[in-house]
């Protein structure tokens, strides 16, 4: 019997998608345990329970789409299609890996799959997606930027200014911001003056729409609206992906500011992931057996990355001092 | 005074003391106190590394949480010094700066000269810096030059707790704005600290260690290393002598001066990216007030003209080495006019 | 026969008013034409036309209130009660100056009257005046602070961070957007992508409302609702005034950027002195002749700042290296 | 060649050029069209000061205004650099590199090192400094320092119209982020320039004048300053060789020390503020390279440690004069080791 899809993708996406939020997930939980074991240097911020919102977002992309990313990179760069391979290797800080070991998980960057790179100074991205955008306007070819930031760097005046400027000159861009409810430690509430960022983005002249990021259909949905109007030059909008996030902060957070249970409820109730599987079963269009297959395949890949990572040679002496310029 | 405590506790105690002193010394900073407007515990950060951990209990009015705008924070303890209050503001990573610098460098400094005299700015902004700790190009740098070269600023960068403390100290006290970096790698760092509140002038050097042979001047992180260098070239019979600048604007030139016409030779060691930085400052002062006590060539040892590299292993490489001072202070004995 | 005084200040404050807005007006026309000469040095960037904002705000403020000024500062420092002379000789650049002549126009600052300072980066005041209002927090006086700022410097970072930090903080900061119409030479429309000021306040939480800058009542009810309720605790709000700006963007300026017949419109039916002293004589409480009377004594102070400041001496090479630091 | 131009033709004519051969060089600033959205005249500023004036008649879709937000236009022009176009954005003045320094020194000049080598951002930041324009101290700064100071950057400062056409075409082809820095004070200098397009290669210092007594190296205004103290000391007798780094990042460094090698003295002179600055960046690396040569101190010539005054006499005594550096030629003329 043919069961009707009801889904406005077809069964090979979806089963992409799971894949792809089931990838940014291992890949995450993976780094936390390699994380605690000491094997992996510096700050390490995870994705993990956020992939809903970079696997919807960027199904409606390609190549020639730019995003720019943030300190929580790794969920987007794997969404658009980054190799993990290459990413795991640049954690660990080896030869090979995305930036040749010189970037780190901060700034993890492909420009030839349209990422602009994670980047360590909160709000960065949204001057630097203006400019993509501003380039895309100039090539003509419907091309999109999506600017990523989180629910504390909404409050950074190169966000705020960016809103502004690609209202100026309606640049195909989405400020995305992904609400997690958490700025480090403190309290969305507490550093945003505004209750919602369709209000702020109004005051920039942005329309701007609400989701629940952790559900795949919904950032789907949304985001296709807002980066169609932007492909046929109807300019910039603001969606605001509202999520959890699973782990600190950044790797050894104790997360004592979440109020008791509360990491209970998030992974109970608001596990994108399950979500989507349920979804996805629920409707009878993919079986349980087929997504455990994939989150087997995808743990057999990730501890492939891990291994390789850790074969990889270290950059030497002579990689210290070249890409500092493209001659000097 | 046989109590050992970290730079980290240093910083704390000295924040501690000084609010506890004067009720116009407020802290303010991105998650110095932590955990605000949530459901959970209060004080749950006390910075990004704990440096401010436990103030809040202690001065709940006196320690304020910020949005993610430094700009716009940084820039309220600057006002908020022109009007009275003694605010210690922190910069989380003094890499963090190109998104503040304007209310740093174009008014906090210049308040005092472009009124005529009529303003004083006693702010403090307190920043991590320094490379070591696998945080990459954006989150490691010194900088530090890029401060002491405008004027209106006082810099400050301790090498250790005892100096942390007391330059720390003097630092809120002072009526000038003061950039105080601390070296994120010296955190664990601990010495003999007194517990009473106490203040080390600015613009005094420290002469870490006494020789006659070559003078290295330095400051932060890099006195460490030089003291490992003047151990290695001790056994080969060389005496090394270390100036630690402690503040590096105001400089306190005479005692480089002085040490230099004492050995003779300079070796000037900086964390700072190599152009126009500290180094390059000290020697082309020397080279200008003292050259006729030069007997040769002054060394600069420095990382080389790059970001700060990720990966482990370039990043140790890109810091300045004990073997790389020592190298250099080998080459300035084995040279002449 | 006692006529009845249908304002909300009295005849002698008033008349207060009157002569405050006349002396920015004979202070800037006067530079003007003295710049013209070639007597002034440097940037200038005068008020006249906007006189009703700086004078209707600053009526309802005492000393312990701040005010943070723009690049366009001699009306704010004027309404503010800076002394008139000194500031004629820091603008001659001379030694008696409000700074000691080391200011010059686009600094004039004097503390002691609440007024930190022209600044010559467009937005740089939004941070300091949240600074001066979290003092006045401290001293819990009922102090409070203004932000004055241009419709093109709405658009700078520090000053959109700053509403929000306001926000946050609940300050009792307002906001003042001299809405102009022009960034130099730049409409409104093109540099701003938000058509209401009122909107982009409520982007962050705040209150916002628009008044006719031209009209000193206007400005003067509007900010003495938002005044009083910054006073009572009740936090920060935006107010903006529509104005029209006289001369060029600064001097030299030739305006071609204005539409035929413009300026003509400007000057005949929206001057604000006009406007005032008419309201004023209509409602019969203050005749023609005392205007005149105080438009003749404000001739004559501000000859006298002239003659003043061009006798001051210059500061001398002693000068040079004062006032850097307190001690070095 | 007998045509001669000012600089600020110079460089409305190496804008007009490059954007005419290449489409993908687009031009950004706030004003540098004027009149924008507006019902008078377009093209009604061309630039605060009428530097780009009559390019957007040619190039009407190159050249571009901004709202008053350089965070995010000069972001912009980095980001779209990062995505195959050749933006040249206009900071007016240098002074308000404070509002979006982060964008320049930790995006556009990381990139590629960050990035592992895979990025390529070729902007130019073009920018105007330097003091004598009674504009304050918040419009009349040098900061080229701060600029040098950072890897991955390069930096340029002409300080005639000639250079400034090759120069700035140069980098506008140059494959790595520029900024380049243009004298107020020197935009109505003209010399001779030619009218078809050329370019001067990056790192290679002028000899404006050859001497043998001592070396003056100097960039921007002051090479004009240095020239006048030229003509005052040949009278005295005393041949003085004067190079003009054009681009202090990279730095000619061979022909300094060659200049030196054959003067034996050094004269560094920098409008910028003292401290860590291109003149202690010339002497120590003179110091460290070639003391040998060295016959006598080196001297720098820099206006004091202070912001820049507005009082037009207080600014004319703050700027290197001519005086001041014939005196500090002859004072290292008088030195010995
Ligand atoms: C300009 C700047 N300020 C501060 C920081 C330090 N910092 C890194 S992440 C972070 C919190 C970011 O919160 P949010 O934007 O909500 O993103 P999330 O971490 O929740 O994904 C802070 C304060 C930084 N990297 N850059
Ligand atoms: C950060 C910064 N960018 C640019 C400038 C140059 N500038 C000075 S005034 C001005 C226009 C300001 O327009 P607006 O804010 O509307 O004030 P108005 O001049 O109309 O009073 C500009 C661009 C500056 N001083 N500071
Ligand atoms: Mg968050
Ligand atoms: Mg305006």
């Amino acid at each position: 019997m043919q069961v009707q899809n009801p889904f406005p993708l077809s069964r090979d996406e979806l089963l992409t998608v799971y894949r792809q939020m089931r990838t940014i997930r291992e890949f995450e939980e993976r780094l936390h345990i390699d994380f605690g074991r000491g094997d992996i240097p510096g700050f390490v911020h995870l994705y993990a329970g956020e992939e809903a919102t970079a696997a919807g977002i960027m199904h409606h992309l390609n190549d020639g789409d730019r995003i720019a990313s943030t300190h929580r990179g790794h969920g987007h760069c794997i969404a658009k299609g980054v190799d993990v391979v290459g990413m795991m290797k640049e954690i660990y800080g080896k030869k090979g890996g995305s930036c040749n070991g010189k970037g780190g998980s901060m700034h993890i960057a492909d420009l030839s799959r349209g990422m602009m790179g994670a980047n360590g100074i909160l709000g960065a991205g949204g001057p630097l997606i203006c400019g993509a955008a501003l380039a895309a306007k100039y090539r003509n070819k419907g091309e999109v930027g999506i600017c990523f930031f989180g629910d504390g760097a909404s409050n950074q005046g190169t966000i705020l200014e960016s809103m502004n400027l690609a209202g100026v000159w309606n640049l195909p861009v989405i400020f995305v911001v992904e609400n997690n409810g958490y700025a480090e430690s403190t309290s969305r509430d507490y550093g945003t003056a505004v209750d919602s960022y369709v209000d702020r983005a109004a005051g920039f002249g942005l329309p701007g729409v609400t989701v629940d990021g952790t559900d795949f259909f919904a950032v789907h949905e949304a985001a296709g609206a807002v980066i169609k109007r932007a492909r046929e030059g109807g300019g910039p909008s603001l969606l605001e992906c509202k999520m959890v996030r699973y782990f600190g902060h950044f790797e050894g957070d104790a997360q004592t500011y979440r109020a008791p249970g509360e990491l209970d409820d998030i992974r109970a109730n608001h596990n994108c992931l399950k979500i989507l599987g349920d979804q996805l079963t629920a409707a009878g269009i993919i079986s349980q057996s087929e997504l455990t297959k994939i989150d087997e395949e995808v743990m057999v890949l990730i501890e492939h990355s891990v291994k390789e990572a850790k074969a990889a040679p270290f950059p030497t002496l002579a990689d210290l001092t070249t890409d500092v310029y493209i001659n000097y | 005074m046989a109590r050992k405590i970290s730079m980290k506790q240093a910083v704390n105690e000295a924040l501690d003391q000084a609010m506890a002193a004067d009720p116009t010394v407020i802290c303010m900073g991105e998650d110095i106190v932590g955990g605000a407007g949530g459901n959970g515990e209060m004080d749950a950060w006390g910075g990004v590394l704990g440096v401010t951990k436990g103030l809040y209990a202690k001065h709940p009015k006196q320690m304020m949480d910020t949005p993610l705008s430094e700009s716009a924070y940084i820039g309220a303890a600057i006002g908020a010094a022109a009007c009275g209050m003694r605010p210690v503001a922190e910069l989380m990573f003094i890499d963090f700066m190109g998104v503040c610098f304007d209310q740093i460098f174009n008014q906090a400094a210049k308040f005092k000269y472009m009124f005529g005299g009529k303003a004083e700015t006693p702010v403090v902004i307190r920043c991590m810096v320094g490379a070591g700790f696998r945080a990459a190009a954006q989150h490691s740098q010194m900088l530090t030059p890029l401060f002491a070269h405008i004027p209106g600023l006082k810099v400050v960068c301790p090498s250790n707790a005892y100096d942390t403390k007391g330059l720390l100290i003097q630092s809120i006290r002072d009526n000038d704005p003061v950039i105080f970096c601390e070296h994120k790698n010296l955190y664990a760092h601990e010495c003999e600290v007194p517990e009473a509140s106490y203040t080390i002038p600015f613009g005094e050097a420290n002469i870490v260690r006494e020789g006659k042979h070559c003078t290295i001047v330095t400051y932060g992180l890099m006195v460490h290393r030089s003291l490992d260098a003047a151990a290695v070239l001790a056994k080969e019979g060389v005496e090394v002598e270390i100036v630690d600048l402690r503040t590096l604007s105001p400089l306190d030139m005479d005692t480089v001066l002085e040490s230099v016409t004492k050995t003779g030779r300079l070796v000037c060691v900086d964390e700072a990216s190599p152009r126009c930085n500290i180094a390059t400052d000290i020697s082309a002062q020397v080279c200008m007030h003292a050259f006729g006590a030069l007997k040769a060539q002054i060394e600069m040892v420095t990382p080389p003209h790059t970001p700060v590299p990720f990966s482990p292993v370039l990043e140790d490489m890109y810091i300045p080495s004990a073997a790389q001072i020592a190298t250099a202070v080998r080459k300035t004995i084995k040279g002449s006019k």
